[in-house]
């Protein structure tokens, strides 16, 4: 799940990283409300769910509470990447001397969290990373052990600070690393941290994505979340306890496993059509589960055809050939299927499915053929 | 011949009484595998399946012997298990259970660092040396015995290849499922090591999907350190960028880990690469001649 | 230092163990109103830091307000091994099925904290351990990685507890242990922890000892700190930063360094007195500390000479010798002394003492010598 | 010759531009041991004492090839110091800071596990290496070289007995505090085993206190695996039960650790125990004859 910058930043603030005043508005005259309370210069900035928001033109300073006004006017509902802008955060303008770079994410190969860091911050880390690579720090973390004092000053004197910036930075650190493990987190980010004109740090920009597993002990963080993360079939997928990530072809496809799913994606196309989607059911699943995956399948307009593949292990193949049956008792549609159901109880899935007179495909190269000439209309 | 579980395996079920626990036990016990023990805290003292149940893991390895667990318990609660299956002195641990949260394996795999335990998962399927003994959620039956070791991070994609494997009548010497988290127990080149020893295995098949630096990292141990051929698929060519797809490890974050670039690692140090799953069995036969 | 009973079980009872209602009370009038509150019968334990409490009669059942009132009414003020009783705790009365004991203590050996836990509840653990080793359960924990939930099944199955007691014993081992951990005890104790007849835990007792060292990030705890716990001197000694036990003997002791304390007050002992206390005034001494020390070991009226042995390594001759002469200017006296000083700057501290016409030796056993003799009245 | 330290020994100071840090560099250095580097955060690029100060012991060791440390900061960084030390690849490690809280210590003991570091201490006097190397605060004048083993849980009452020892015209190979703590990183064994093995060291002297069983763990050791004689002297024997002396390690607890029980094991093993410090000295002349 990813969040907001407004906040990702306030979670780092309850850990002790000290972060610009501001405030969130949902009309220009909110923000220039803010923006006399604020004071001073202010940055009007975007709160949207994807990144590239300032070469789309969505952060703006702004002089004065007018022309915070006026900037919120022009970026409030504009489009970034398909998103609406619902939201900016108005915050102090800080006087930015230095910016660094400070992330966390899991190191998969050696099992820890590790510290990204970078004295070139404030452009995207996958850009210094390729430009470079040298002048990224990485510092693997101990979970068992925790963040301790000297690797927050290595990281500090790596970084090349100095004098009283050390203590900022270990606390700073030591926050950002409470914060990442408390929220379960699989990135937390701050980017830029900026050395300012009075030699403080501050945190500028911040990014968080929590790890979807976790959830379940977090429900401060659960409440968060910003129905823009999701398409609304995504949503109602999650809820339903489905994988589905919402495509843009014309091929729907239901399969049983993530790896197969992929696959299945990967052949549809192999055999010259697009899916719609990448739809796991999940191990073990019921025919209610099928019913719903389905449902959200013909939810898209654009699906002319529908590929089931299943290769019960957990899964049964009975028990998803009811699920589509029951589905389409539910769902009335001119929309051509396919299945391919083997495995665990194949033979008594592939006979509920023939007594419907049910297409199916003995093997998943002529079901993925097979859809895609369904798509074409070359066959109903 | 097989690697990891075979005949001399004494399997404890952690999460016996549980409903995909139960149904997966049975299916084992009918395949051959010895299960030795069961755990459910608090059933001590029962019976399920003429396998007796205890209340600790500890119990099962003292009384029983067992050298191998299965963990089905919910996710909440499979670190728990994992670790207590290590601190009993369980040798192989395979974690069938899905949805761990990600910092408590990152937790698990440091202590299992001070243990003897190997652990395989979580979140696949488990393995199986067709013939021995399948310890995983797989369905038997489009196993057979043979001489192609076969390593995979997906579950169901792996029986695809294994049918197809099977259909062309190249039986399995052990197939592996070893997860789909970004965090798992036993990798790529730990298979493909004990692959490369297992004087039965000729042909080795190596499954991948989007998601982090594995399958790289394997074509690098592959051009150091492998004599037998290698064949492989990688799953999601199709994937978009920044979406997770379904499996917890599967994600291509900041344009790094598309099926492309391991592609072209494995085809760079000479692993024959297939489109289609199905076509893997079709280039091991060809290589195997 | 060490925390009373109820001070124990209030702690314990924040990280949800279970432990009966109950008050303290200073007064029997309030012991009253306490035992009518809670209705029913209770028991009324006297709050003092030694332990044999309840053989010295300072722990009884009172069926109804009237016999609490008229029991802590006994206790209060009573004298147990020295210490006299100012509070006592009324607590509900458990029914008890059985005691069990569960505590957790630093293991030296392999540097770890470890439960230790019984079945045999309720009786010391030593004795326990003596005269049934086979009965005591010893369960190490890594303190990076903290308890697990299976290492505390596995412990409550060790102890023999079945059915709907588990989870509960897994939540108050955890909750010990947390409260062990964040509170730097050294001894984190429920004895007994009773299984009641309704089938409950209760930690009816409760004891912990804290580590000195940590007090410092812990001002809550250390402001429990009860004024019994240590005798006055040893309170001035502390708040000076001098380690001082006060014993019962005739000679005075000054020492740097705890080892050499010791072997001193074993060298009177060895010349035929008794030390008067144990005095170890650390490395790196300064004067003003010599004569804090001073005064504290002539306070005591039973001082009868006094011993300074010090072999200067951080400590250096000439502080000592100043502050013994410092000390001397405020404190007039007329008890003999004796000083042996060796190592760092030792001949400027001696010379100082000279000058001062100070008795002073040149070994350690000559000094003891002297000391006993002066002690003696045979020199002055 | 000698254990541990000597004129292979590579020092930098952790707190060098503290009080006693300082203090004791110069000292360390006038004894002629090779302080090649001092630490003190934010003090990176300064000299003292014609020794070069970095911000952290990863610079000392990367650039001026430090393999000792030892620690003279506050106990309330000091468990963070020893970390930092073995992080960077320091091997011998010397904390002399005393009132490090015990739990610190179990949480660095268990980190040090997974290092190559060995610890000295903490709050202890460090050690000696007579002739070559001082890596403590011991007054160097009152040792002189030779073949005697000195390990001692205690400071001042250690320089006593080298005293003593010295007195005889007994020279010492090194002498070792390991220090007064329930939690030390190196204990009575690990010195024994590195005395029993160094050919230069003839006779061994071990210093003991109350609290804990340590001393009754030494003499299991030496009965079984020690050739070369030890003498010893136990401090307390007029310790009262249940109060701390002074070190947090001695403290008489439920009747355990007592001096009594301490000569008891001792001298069933074998060991002369000496009822008075100079004593030691006495007997160690005598056995050495």
């Amino acid at each position: 799940m990813k969040l907001h910058e407004y906040q990702s930043k306030r979670i780092f603030a309850q850990y002790g990283v000290p972060i610009p005043n501001g405030e969130v508005a949902t009309t220009p005259a909110e923000a220039k409300a803010i923006a006399e309370k604020l004071g001073g210069r202010v940055v009007v900035k975007s709160q949207v769910l994807v990144g590239g928001r300032g070469k789309a033109g969505g952060v703006k300073l702004a002089n004065n509470p007018a022309e915070a006004e006026a900037v919120a006017q022009k970026i409030l509902g504009m489009d970034i990447k398909g998103l609406t802008v619902e939201k900016v955060l108005v915050d102090e303008a800080a006087d930015i001397k230095q910016e660094i770079y400070l992330g966390i994410v899991i190191d998969r190969a050696i099992h820890k969290p590790v510290f990204i860091a970078s004295s070139e911050g404030g452009v995207e880390i996958e850009i210094v990373a390729k430009e470079n690579p040298d002048a990224i720090i990485h510092l693997p973390i101990d979970p068992l052990l925790g963040m301790q004092d000297f690797q927050a000053r290595n990281l500090a004197f790596d970084l090349g600070l100095r004098g009283k910036l050390i203590n900022q930075f270990v606390k700073i650190a030591k926050g950002l690393y409470q914060a990442f493990i408390n929220s379960d987190a699989s990135l937390a980010e701050i980017n830029p941290l900026v050395v300012t004109g009075e030699g403080k740090l501050l945190a500028v920009d911040g990014k968080m994505l929590l790890d979807d597993n976790a959830l379940y002990r977090h429900p401060d963080l659960e409440a968060m979340r910003d129905r823009q993360e999701e398409d609304e079939s995504e949503r109602i997928a999650r809820e339903a306890g489905l994988s589905f990530v919402k495509l843009d072809g014309e091929i729907g496809c239901m399969v049983n496993g993530a790896g197969l799913a992929m696959a299945t994606m990967d052949i549809v196309k192999h055999y010259g059509a697009e899916p719609a989607n990448f739809l796991d059911i999940g191990g073990g699943a019921k025919a209610e589960k099928v019913a719903t995956a389905l449902r959200i399948i013909l939810a898209d307009p654009k699906v002319k055809a529908v590929l089931f593949n299943i290769f019960g292990g957990i899964t049964r193949g009975d028990e998803v050939a009811n699920g589509i049956l029951q589905a389409l008792e539910e769902v009335k549609t001119d929309i051509p299927m396919v299945a391919r159901l083997v495995g665990t109880n194949e033979a008594e899935g592939r006979a509920i499915l023939q007594a419907a007179n049910f297409p199916s495909a003995s093997s998943l190269g002529e079901a993925a053929q097979m859809a895609v000439a369904m798509a074409k209309g070359e066959q109903a | 011949m097989s690697i990891l579980v075979g005949k001399d395996t004494r399997l404890v079920v952690q999460g016996i009484t549980g409903r995909e626990g139960n149904f997966h036990t049975q299916q084992m016990i009918e395949y051959g595998t010895n299960v030795v023990a069961g755990v459910t805290p608090g059933k001590g003292g029962e019976w399920t399946l003429g396998v007796p149940v205890f209340d600790t893991v500890k119990e099962a390895v003292e009384t029983q012997g067992a050298n191998t667990s299965i963990i089905y318990v919910p996710a909440r609660f499979a670190a728990d298990a994992i670790m207590e299956a290590a601190d009993a002195g369980i040798e192989l641990i395979v974690c069938i259970t899905e949805g761990i949260p990600v910092l408590d394996m990152a937790r698990v795999r440091t202590f299992l660092d001070q243990k003897d335990a190997r652990l395989i998962g979580p979140n696949c399927p488990g393995l199986i040396s067709p013939g021995e003994a399948k310890v995983g959620i797989m369905p038997a039956h489009i196993h057979k015995p043979g001489k192609v070791g076969l390593v995979s991070r997906s579950g169901t994609l792996t029986y695809e290849v294994v049918q197809a494997l099977t259909d062309l009548d190249l039986g399995q010497s052990t197939a592996i499922g070893i997860g789909g988290d970004p965090i798992i127990g036993t990798n790529f080149i730990d298979v493909l090591k004990l692959f490369e020893a297992d004087p039965d295995t000729e042909h080795v098949v190596l499954i991948g999907e989007i998601g982090g630096t594995a399958e790289q990292k394997a074509a690098e141990y592959i051009a150091k350190h492998m004599s037998k051929p290698v064949t492989s698929f990688i799953a999601g060519r199709t994937a978009p960028p920044g979406k997770r797809m379904g499996h917890a490890g599967a994600i291509i974050q900041g344009g790094e880990g598309t099926a492309a670039e391991k592609i072209a690692a494995l085809e760079a140090v000479g692993v024959k690469v297939a489109t289609l799953p199905t076509e893997v069995a079709e280039l091991v036969k060809a290589s195997m001649g």
